[in-house]
């Protein structure tokens, strides 16, 4: 039993640090999942490809992939401090979850040909996963792919699609198997968002963030797009989500913690600091304890890595929690500022307005299933209870 | 005698209500509100005020419908259905109620207005602590030489003060934990300086500053000192109106989930058939059950002069927190799906935001309810 | 809309709190259900015969059967008054369960034979319902009624019976029609304990009550003692749980809220009374709340009695909210008092150990069907979701 | 580096708790010494103490074995899976390590006979208000002539005093709020009266009556004026044990829940289908997972003499309402069967009521933490 980083970890660790001190003034942190700002977009993507130029995109990815052959520690060290600061990383859609599919499932050639270019984000990608009937249950999506000659034929409809309008290719799940269902028969694209056929309409979200339908008619895709084995499409899919590296999901609540916390030892009510208010200090313990909950989950699957253990309770317990904890959290976080929290930021905002946008966000809880889909998964496959 | 239905004239009353939303002020209409200059229509306003909905509690004397609260309670159902964007709380409930029952002749002339849709008067309670109260107040009203006060310093989220004729303003003019008056002052008066709060539900709040606003004598409401009494009994009367507009929105929200879990289907079958699902609609109905009750109960009381400290603080404590956890559960019935502004649920969950916290939040009727228990 | 007793009514909550005042030391209140003590029993079934006596056990039903034909909500003032008193009326399968059977589906001969005598108490039942297998999904129970002449053979196990060890009389569920399944073919007896093939195996409960498992080895019974029709039992069930008459859970609540009150305000903690403890404040604020929601759940029966109105969502949402407010309710009572609320009456002990007594009595929210089912009930029948 | 497993010898230490208690003590003998005459067997004690386990985290110069308080963690989680009654966590461990730290050489002579299990010395903390803390504590401890201190008061909830040999009491000597000082008291003192406390748990928990009793000044244990302090130490490590036996109970709970959620079938299928009763299992998953993530760190911490105290508050807090909810949703899943004291269920239900409130229940926790940030 130990948790403790390493010489060689803190000083990464420092790397990381200075690498935000230079790169990211504080005025520049911001939640790039929901902010839609095209000046504020132009720096996250130059940002983005700094890190990338650093190779820290493929950390963990092996060298001969334009990877640094780094252990998922050191991703989450600096997962940790880039959320500390809101460093605002784009593109997550190519350099992790496309990455991931290809390190999971892409041949060797697939390999070597994409991922160098999406660990320096010179290529930026967008979901195409889900669709309007398909969401928790991705298996049920219904966009074909059809051969024709040496190209794919694609058709279907899209949804969710973040960064859509950003992004020049889009990673497509289809039904590559005529008659097939559920996780058999999806084949795995990269669809370039310029070839006929490909059309958006836009979907802005309650967090500020822009997500998108995405029409695929009769989309023709050189058989070079395909990634992954045809047919292969579910294994990659689960193993990137399921695989990827480890996020410092802590951090983020560890952030708004610190902040609110700096709030209430800073502002008074009624003639006394909001920090000697005995319902806020206990707000507060559960907000700490909240923090202390991801933090020990995150570093759970760091020891499960290190011991090459399988993850406890089918994988799906942290995830579960992550889910169920968000609305709540941030639920206590207004409650503890008060009515003046629904206020965007602004002259009388208390936070500079993070609690409103906070509130705002901790609806998109259901990215990836729902907290209710991965109940049955922590129930049955972690608890071992009938299906 | 037990009876927990409307009369029949409220039943009607709410009828009326729900026909004419629905086709005055359909959701589209509440989103294109939203983004308009002034957030309100005031077109609709005066097709209300010319049904008798804006002095529908006043006295007939007064221009009013003479209606009791049970009767604003329905209106108030079909104005959270339909998230009806409108100055009514604030200036036919709060503004009006308090000068026609405090004011002086002079003050209750501006009453018929009120009812004729005419004249809006905004309270301006909150402040920069955020806190509901007298205590909370700290914005000054020191006595002038001429006899009057001089006004300084800011309220915050006041409702609808970019329209607002006169300001009802509850100032500090002693430094006993109460000791507050409460004034009645011209929007338009020299140093009073308003600025909007861009706020989560998309409601016109504002900021109005005061800048050594000068008033006279007769600018005060009800007595010197006693501000907050004179408020209350409206003050009390609005948060269980706000617990109606709760009701009525959670009875909307109910009624999309419910649709929706029927509707989608994953994993093979229709969601609403997954006990998950259930469980959350379910949680929904008993939250809008319980507030309907409650309020219900509260509303009553009110109207027949029984003590309602209680059952009022209760009511407003359950309407607070189901205002926020029916919308919570309705986004985890539509997971994605309604978190996208195109769906009318988020419409219903930023406006809850503002209603949890307007009127005092639980934590606030907690404190009353074991106060006066 | 109103909510007010009328004079007569007030005279009869007068009339019910004079025959309290009379019959009832306040030393002698105590939960019938957990208290096994042999004298408690004795007075609790002597003041039960009283009650009877003066025709109350039977209040609202008809006239020609022993009753007083007396409105829902007189039952219900009744209730409030003997909740808000502890009065430990026993016998309650009989003059409340087995009642509601017959009056939901007894011949008018039945009714008139057995009715008088379960208005007075002259019979002491117990439930005969519930089986190993059968609990929530009591239509699944397996117990056996075969004719044999003129008398039926009942064969099968019975458990959770209550007051077991008190009756003299056993209301049994059986399946009078072979190879019949769910809600078909059920037919109710009144089985008296002292047949031959008749025993009990004693099961005490967490509450320091009395269960028992009754075993049934083809007793004979005479077929007079068979209630309502032949095959016509789970209609009498679900119309005598759905259709009795109007209890006031609500002073349950009530009467401990206000004991703890009266803790509150007769205590300290830190040279500070408790009621001034912010945090104990919200508690009990919590607590009024929900005292306040069963009042209002069991005045939306009356009136819709009154109104003739069905009652909303299903008749199950009360009921749901009544099985999951009883642990909360509870553990924050304990939490209000502090670790010496794990005190049993003695010296120490808060509220003379009550505190204690109720949350082991909190676990006792699964009679009738836990709220789980009940939840699917309100789902299904009470919001129109699919099955 | 970071690794949550035990480390070998720990890992081969649980087992043979495991074993050892699967055989010593079933829950059958649970049962049966729940109604004793002692409430727990000097036996089992005896052959623990011989296992080294009475000493376990005592100097091996005072007899003990020497281990880390990870050591005890894991044998704590073997007490609680199988609910073992023992003095173990007073004597052992808070008493045992306050003297060990903070003894005189005479005091300290106790050691090595804890550490055989000859010996019990009990803490009595608690009293009549039933806070923990030492602003709590009104038992006097006023000097006398002869330059000791006499006793007067009542000390409430200590466990196994009827068989301690010694008391470690922490009395007040001052009226700032922590002026406490703890004391090592024999428990046959002329003015000692012991009286038994019936509990939910149907734990051996005492009141300790102090009538006059005359200390001479070598009873004092540690600075006078320090007692809390003087005493923390050893009760913080106490309060991890107190968690990793929650701990061990949970797995317990949550093996008999899936185990009867699988068996028992209503509506035609296994009751563990229902997704109803699989949110009940995972909920007691989610809750056993995260006190024991948290609780282990604690542990580390403490034993490398980090800096700990928030760590260590907030997994009392985590765990004491863990030792609830677990309980809680197992009840749900059991239904009415687990309400039958025949059910194995109702003996872990007991006894973590006693355990939510052990050194500190989740209130008094939350503020901890909140002080140390």
């Amino acid at each position: 039993m130990q948790i403790r980083f390493t010489p060689e970890q803190e000083s990464w660790r420092q790397e990381v640090r200075d690498f935000l001190d230079a790169e990211l003034p504080p005025e520049m942190a911001f939640d790039v999942e929901f902010d839609e700002d095209e000046a504020l977009w132009e720096f996250s993507a130059d940002f983005t490809r700094k890190v990338g130029a650093k190779g820290w995109l493929g950390l963990n990815w092996p060298t001969e992939y334009g990877g640094l052959g780094r252990p998922p520690i050191d991703r989450m060290i600096m997962s940790e401090e880039f959320a500390h600061r809101e460093a605002p990383l784009s593109g997550s859609i190519g350099w992790g979850l496309t990455a991931g599919c290809l390190l999971a499932g892409g041949s060797d050639e697939q390999k070597a040909h994409w991922l160098p270019q999406l660990g320096r984000m010179d290529l930026h990608v967008a979901e195409g996963l889900s669709e309007p009937g398909a969401g928790s249950d991705l298996a049920s999506l219904k966009t074909t792919a059809r051969r024709d000659g040496d190209d794919w034929l694609i058709d279907g409809q899209k949804t969710y699609t973040t960064w859509g309008t950003h992004a020049e290719w889009l990673l497509t799940a289809a039904r590559s198997e005529p008659n097939s269902s559920r996780h058999h028969g999806i084949t795995m694209f990269l669809v370039p968002y310029d070839l006929p056929g490909v059309s958006m309409s836009p979907m802005p979200n309650l967090g500020g963030g822009m997500q998108n339908h995405t029409f695929l008619d009769q989309v023709r895709v050189p058989a070079e797009y395909m990634i992954g084995e045809e047919g292969g499409g579910w294994n990659m899919i689960m193993n990137a989500f399921y695989g990827g590296g480890i996020h410092a999901a802590h951090s983020y609540y560890e952030r708004s913690f610190r902040e609110v916390l700096k709030h209430c030892k800073q502002s008074s009510r009624g003639g006394r600091p909001l920090i000697e208010d005995p319902l806020v200090r206990q707000q507060l313990g559960r907000l700490a304890l909240m923090v202390e909950q991801m933090r020990m989950l995150t570093y759970a699957s760091v020891s499960n890595h290190n011991n090459q253990k399988a993850p406890e309770f089918g994988g799906a317990l942290g995830v579960v929690v992550g889910k169920e904890m968000r609305p709540e959290f941030f639920e206590i976080c207004q409650e503890i500022v008060g009515p003046l929290g629904q206020l965007k930021a602004g002259h009388f905002s208390p936070l500079g307005g993070q609690v409103e946008a906070w509130y705002r966000h901790s609806f998109a809880n259901h990215a990836g299933g729902t907290s209710q889909v991965k109940r049955m998964v922590l129930a049955t496959r972690g608890l071992g209870l009938p299906r | 005698m037990i009876d927990l239905e409307f009369d029949e004239q409220q039943v009607l009353l709410q009828q009326s209500a729900r026909t004419f939303f629905a086709s005055e002020c359909p959701l589209s209409r509440v989103r294109e509100l939203e983004h308009s200059e002034l957030g309100y229509s005031p077109d609709l306003w005066k097709k209300m005020a010319a049904l008798d909905w804006a002095g529908l509690s006043l006295p007939k004397t007064q221009g009013g419908a003479g209606g009791s609260l049970l009767d604003l309670y329905v209106l108030y159902l079909e104005l959270g259905r339909a998230l009806v964007p409108s100055p009514h709380l604030g200036s036919s409930v709060i503004a009006a109620e308090t000068l026609a029952r405090a004011g002086s002749a002079a003050q209750q002339r501006c009453l018929s207005q009120i009812a004729s849709g005419d004249l809006i008067v905004s309270p301006a309670l909150m402040e920069a602590e955020g806190d509901y109260g007298a205590e909370a107040v700290q914005l000054a009203a020191a006595p002038t030489a001429a006899g009057g006060h001089r006004l300084d310093g800011a309220k915050l989220l006041v409702p609808y003060a970019h329209v607002a004729d006169q300001l009802l303003v509850l100032a500090r003019t002693g430094p006993a934990p109460d000791a507050t008056t409460l004034f009645l002052v011209e929007a338009e008066k020299k140093g009073v300086d308003i600025e909007g709060l861009d706020n989560t539900a998309g409601y016109p709040l504002f900021a109005v500053r005061f800048d050594a606003v000068e008033l006279s004598a007769d600018a005060v409401v009800g007595a010197e000192g006693a501000g907050w009494e004179t408020l209350k009994p409206a003050l009390d009367r609005a948060s269980v109106l706000q617990c109606a507009e709760i009701v009525g929105a959670g009875e909307a929200v109910l009624e999309m989930a419910i649709d929706y879990a029927k509707q989608r289907e994953q994993f093979g079958q229709a969601i609403g058939k997954f006990q998950a699902v259930q469980y959350l609609c379910s949680d929904i109905a008993i939250d809008l059950h319980l507030s309907s009750l409650l309020a219900r109960q509260a509303a009553w009381r009110v109207d027949e002069g029984l003590p309602h400290q209680v059952e009022l603080a209760l009511a407003n404590a359950q309407a607070s927190e189901a205002a926020q956890r029916m919308v919570r559960q309705a986004h985890e019935v539509f997971a994605g799906h309604g978190f996208m502004l195109e769906t009318d649920l988020q419409l219903y969950t930023r406006r809850a935001k503002y209603w949890q916290y307007n009127l005092g939040e639980a934590r606030y009727h907690f404190e009353a309810a074991v106060d006066a228990l």
